[in-house]
């Protein structure tokens, strides 16, 4: 079915093998994984580091003397540190360990900006967000009186900064934007927005779910305050997540969750919480899950973030340009810069039928809103087909989803 | 690679009729003297529709119209419904819910018995047996109607 | 070096096998794991589930209409059926998935009492709870004005009842109290407990993290109002959790967290929650996880509760008497009724010294406060030790504690 | 099961002056008129204790005390800092914090040749270092130490 072979990603081609989940027929057909912006699958590896850890090294962390909670907290300290390296935050105490993305956004709304928002105040972001970084802004406003203001996008999926720099002002406290966009893969000019916002006093978060599995990320060269991103995106396990802030800023909050782990002291009068990061990490962590998400690092950091952002962005023009090609496809967002999603629509196919469709020749797609409403509204769509890549695909499914969309013309010929 | 089976199988859930009613859906539209009305939401795939039914004095479905936007199955499910329901009693109507949802949700069609009504068009609803996916967006229009009938005003899904 | 042959407890004995972890040796010696209350280990058949599911069936949950999305969907949600019937909720709507019992306390104490506390309301909870059970209110204290009081326990570690009982009136809007206390061991009678609180009109939160692993649990018999426990302790994976509450409480209570999943519809002036229980599980949760506890779940009915209580209560029976044989240990924590958990001290020896020589010995034990500092200083201790039992423990791990004692007696001698 | 050598090992942590410094510990106590104090504490395992020190208008630290409770470790290494700082330079004592981390953190013991300071009676400390989670017990006096001198009032922890 396959009309090309591979012509590029050679060096990383090889990768596929890694993964195990990639290696099975759905359907009567070999399985083609588009779907990696929804999550992704996982290396051997970090399967294996979950497994061997339940088997051999498993016990609660932090508070234990004997060896196998010696161990368990040497692996999961071990993987903050790893993970701290590869943001390149200044410091371990700056990473809070979360359940994802959505939790660490909470986590802003309610610590950061909870206890010191009021009326007249406003958190602004963009029309592009996902639901995690819009519905926690408006619970907290709600609760404090603040104000969501939203900066438009324009007709290719690109932020409109004009707008967005017009609404930046000293009554905005929280700048909550997101470096990749999960509906239409636009990469935000993060270096210019947050210059501008610094300007203003804006605490800038940054929502990197869909940046840290493409590319190399620097949060003390991004210049934010907040950055935020999930591990089962980034070839690690589900229910773990990272909060990377400036320890300045951590210091200052109050914690969000109370529990065992985040105090120093607890008594009936007097509460003394701990120390960063342990002081926003109530409860037993997801201790194999983060043990699994260091190893995560461990392989994207073997494989190389550049090599894998120069293999997307390749395959990303190819899988845009051969979805252009065929008929009755229209591309929705077409940004300047976009990184590994590509929505789309076929001619008048509802993109859930298209989906169905598509799953029946192996090939997985996301379809619907994708946690991103008003992006669809935006569009006038009630949602969109997507394909989105990982580091692990190539150019022959992009030519399998291809050979399927000609399947779903005939269909609804 | 067996590609005539998997076109039919396909073809078995995009029947030709379900392609017709979902472009051209029956009694689409909003009735402004409706006596019960309900709200479908299917979550996943954004599917989202309104129910309006006039039921008379003698508790029949006089007449059923509905509005939104879905995929075909939704859609071409929630026509078909229109046709289906518009003179039962709101008995009947009822148990045609219950027996659609247990059709499409089991591996055997055993229910249609348990009434009168003539359900044949439903059988092109069929083929969502092999989509467990697509079962919510087959039934969504039938949560609706379901909701009408307790209440109404209110909002199904079908999560 | 064991003293005895396992005498009972022979229908479960053959459990032990089941758990990889158990079979290896520590500083030269098999390992003897005596701290299931901090974290249990797993059964193969947990962590193989976990690593199968990864291997072939994973992709995001509730949104995606391909076929791994569609299984990922199916094992997930059925997870949460299976946790339904285990406790014997009423609905599926009533099971909130949570990273574990700490989240599902805070969750509580934000949604059910933050928006409805005020000043002169009063929060109840005993002097036995875990950090877990006491931080969440004094935060949600703090932020209403309302007041922590705190039932006293006496000198075996039973709550006093007629103390608990006075403090119970109009003014308390929520009662927090452990199934089983993680320090003492503690089984409280929640029955009359409840009862009482009812007649006050008190909401209920059972903190069951220590009920569950270890006794057939029935949140109707039981009559609370919320029921939270963990999954790690009841031999499933880290990073999850439930909270289970009575449908018309959640019903009425708004989201915790605003992300994705959690809504139902999403604009920028107005966004609509989503259904019970997703209402209260934003973001992508711990699919692998979830999946992993529902086979835990599985696990403890093959075994059957049933059994595990009588083996546990004769085995918790057998490490008292044989503890409080030894020359210089005194039991801390004496109550009527116990379950698993035996904290001790051995002469003047510190608990954490005491810890290290047992690991030598490969005997795992926790020593240090428990996060229940509360209860530390009610005893006038720095921290206990503590041996605590699992479905896998048997007499021989006793037997072993007990040996490996006498060398901390030698050494401190 | 090879018993001796693992008595052995025990006792290596445990060893007599261990046991010794941790059941008297010398200097325990207040200072009222320090001009230095810090507290140290251990979530791990409770250990807590507060080290008070007087420095003369020279930078020396004339008088050095403490009081807490904690391990064995903990107790007998704070018990033994009071005997090794007491006359030394801030400068020095500072050098001390940062040699006994170092010596118990890391597999050899190179540190000591970077001053002139009689670490000798540390060497009791030697065995933790076989005992990685222990190491925070040992050094907690020390980091105690090293806030002390860098304040008048904060807290350390091995955390
Ligand atoms: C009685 C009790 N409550 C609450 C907790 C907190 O559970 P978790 O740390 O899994 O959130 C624990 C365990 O640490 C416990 O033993
Ligand atoms: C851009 C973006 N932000 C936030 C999220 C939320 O991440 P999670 O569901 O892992 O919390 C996602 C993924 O769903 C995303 O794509």
């Amino acid at each position: 079915m396959s009309q090309t072979q591979a012509t590029f990603g050679t060096g990383i081609a090889q990768c596929r093998s890694d993964f195990p989940a990639l290696d099975q027929d759905v359907n009567g057909h070999r399985l083609v994984y588009l779907d990696s912006a929804a999550s992704a699958q996982q290396p051997a590896a970090v399967i294996d580091a979950v497994a061997r850890y339940q088997r051999n090294d498993h016990a609660n962390v932090h508070r234990g003397v004997h060896t196998l909670s010696h161990r368990a907290t040497e692996l999961y300290e071990g993987a903050r540190d790893k993970l701290c390296a590869f943001i390149n935050a200044s410091n371990r105490a700056e990473i809070v360990l979360t359940s994802g993305t959505t939790e660490a956004v909470n986590l802003v709304a309610q610590s950061f900006c909870r206890p010191t928002l009021s009326a007249g105040d406003q958190i602004l972001i963009t029309g592009l967000e996902h639901h995690s970084n819009i519905v926690p802004w408006q619970l907290v406003c709600e609760q404090t009186g603040a104000e969501l203001i939203v900066a438009d996008i324009d007709d290719d999926g690109d932020v409109n900064l004009e707008h967005l720099f017009a609404l930046m002002s000293e009554r905005v406290k929280l700048l909550g934007i997101g470096h990749v966009s999960n509906a239409l893969g636009t990469i935000n000019p993060l270096a210019d927005i947050i210059a501008q916002a610094r300007q203003h006093g804006i605490a800038v978060l940054v929502d990197g779910a869909q940046g840290v599995p493409h590319m190399n990320i620097d949060v003390q060269a991004l210049g934010c305050d907040f950055y935020a991103f999930s591990g089962h995106k980034m070839f690690g396990p589900t229910g773990t997540g990272v909060l990377w802030g400036r320890e300045a800023l951590l210091e200052e909050m109050p914690p969000y969750q109370g529990g065992g782990d985040m105090i120093l002291e607890v008594s009936f009068d007097n509460t003394v919480f701990n120390e960063l990061p342990y002081k926003f990490e109530a409860g037993t962590p997801n201790i194999a899950g983060v043990i699994g998400l260091g190893t995560a690092v461990d392989y994207l950091l073997s494989v190389g973030m550049d090599s894998i952002y120069e293999h997307e962005k390749t395959l990303h023009a190819y899988l845009a340009s051969q979805l252009a090609s065929v008929d009755g496809v229209r591309l929705i967002g077409t940004a300047k810069h976009q990184a590994s999603v590509q929505s789309f629509m076929l001619n008048d196919i509802h993109p859930h039928d298209l989906g169905t469709i598509l799953d029946h020749q192996g090939v997985a797609i996301r379809t619907g809103h994708h946690c991103a409403m008003p992006v669809m509204k935006r569009f006038g769509l009630p949602g969109t087909a997507r394909a989105s890549l990982g580091l692990y695909n190539n150019s022959d499914d992009v030519d399998h989803l291809v050979a399927a969309l000609e399947k779903a013309r005939q269909i609804f010929a | 690679m067996n590609d005539t089976l998997q076109k039919d199988e396909l073809r078995e859930l995009y029947r030709e009729v379900i392609l017709d009613h979902a472009r051209k859906p029956r009694n689409f539209g909003r009735l402004d003297d409706a006596t019960h009305t309900a709200e479908g939401i299917n979550p996943l795939c954004g599917d989202k529709l309104r129910l309006y039914l006039i039921v008379d004095a003698e508790q029949t479905v006089v007449s059923v119209g509905f509005e939104g936007s879905g995929c075909a199955i939704s859609m071409a499910s929630a026509s078909l419904l229109t046709e289906t329901v518009t003179r039962l009693s709101v008995e009947d109507a009822d148990a045609c819910f219950r027996t659609v949802t247990q059709r499409l949700t089991q591996a055997n069609d055993g229910a249609s018995a348990t009434q009168e009504t003539d359900l044949s068009r439903l059988r092109a609803l069929d083929g969502v047996r092999e989509y467990p996916s697509r079962v919510k967006c087959a039934t969504l229009a039938w949560h609706a109607l379901h909701a009408a009938l307790k209440q109404s005003d209110s909002k199904a899904t079908t999560e």
